[in-house]
């Protein structure tokens, strides 16, 4: 776990992910909207049916880029709190394997900023997972993944 | 000096290992690494096009050639599916 | 509790409203997303100390406009489930007063819907609050409330 | 015919009851019954203009005449504050 900033917690975990855990941190006396983002294993993609997804992290790089998500996430918006978790390992059918908590005074922050990190979190945070279906695996790639333009963006 | 290298998803299956360290001549950039590293593991060619290092937990970019310092740790880093 | 399509859930409740319960509604095998958003009591409002909110509702009506807006969200997006329960009664500080959960297969319908949920909750469904606040007591007025229009919008 | 009212909110604590039932003659509207409700509870007046009905649970225009039925339920909904 990288707590930052106080209003700030990511953690790659081995765990399940408990989306109560994430929605306690972010409370807070000031906060009148919480939004919450699950990322979750379905069962099908592309009509291949689905056994699990095997995830695997650059725990400390992703925890350091998932915690200057949560600070850009800050500076844009007014916000509380935010936290982000990402499981590591087997995650089954119907288990999440991202959880993300923002809260804010008023309701399009928490939103806003919720849909944001998700997205960016699948652009930017090195995590990888493998697809397990009937018959075969495979190492998926995030459609709009940016970490090749990252560095270079970042000059 | 010597630098260590860590192996993600795709990279680290090709590799067969996880982490390595390479021995690497002073002032060699990342760059050089990288040379080193497909001599090493030949097999990672297939991949690099799709690649990118980090250095110290920093993105690079892909043609970026940064000086590397003795203790410093480099990770190749497949295209990323998080989320 | 009214429950429409299998995949919708409406209520109003005097108890505490438990997250858990709703993301656990809208959980399927085929949902590789789940957003939720919960409305909560916050400790201030325009500088005055809230101490808790009164909220009051036209029931069946209430359930009936939620259950709607629940169709009409899966009319919108390609959801699996939705799910909308509003508090009733007093709610203090940190207390959800509202809780939308949805899932869907991709994540975009889900934080959309949910973010759309929450708008057209605070538009059309017959609920109202009373801000207790030191010192005294106000009805509150959604400033996005559309209610009057809502009767010529439909013929 | 006989028409359940229903006050919520501050029209509730303005008429001073929940609900209350209105003789109404055969053919009457709901213009009829706001206006019936008015001599019946005058300080009404005061908030009918950000207030609409609803008649079984149906929002009705502002100015709208619908001819009601023997036992229907009309609401009166002041500004909601839901969410």
């Amino acid at each position: 776990m990288a707590s930052g900033a106080k209003q700030t917690l990511v953690e790659v975990v081995q765990e399940p992910l408990k989306l109560e855990r994430y929605v306690d941190f972010v409370q807070d006396d000031g906060a009148g909207a919480i939004a919450t983002f699950s990322g979750v294993t379905r069962d099908n993609f592309d009509g291949k049916r689905v056994v699990r997804l095997d995830y695997e992290a650059y725990a400390p790089m992703a925890e350091k880029k998932m915690l200057e998500l949560c600070q850009a996430a800050h500076e844009r918006w007014a916000l509380k709190a935010a936290a982000i978790a990402h499981r590591v390992g087997e995650v089954c059918i119907g288990e999440a394997s991202v959880v993300i908590a923002v809260s804010s005074a008023h309701r399009r922050e928490a939103l806003e900023a919720c849909a944001w990190a998700i997205d960016e979190l699948k652009a930017t945070v090195p995590i990888w997972k493998k697809e397990v279906y009937e018959g075969g695996k495979v190492w998926k790639e995030n459609a709009d993944a940016r970490q090749a333009m990252l560095a270079a963006s970042q000059k | 000096m010597k630098v260590n290298v860590l192996f993600f998803a795709r990279s680290r299956e090709i590799a067969g290992v996880s982490e390595t360290v390479l021995e690497l001549k002073a002032g060699a950039t990342s760059q050089d690494l990288l040379e080193s590293l497909l001599r090493e593991y030949p097999l990672l060619k297939e991949i690099t096009g799709s690649c990118v290092l980090a250095l110290n937990q920093e993105y690079l970019a892909q043609d970026e050639a940064k000086a590397l310092r003795d203790g410093d740790e480099v990770a190749v880093i497949p295209p990323i599916s998080g989320g």
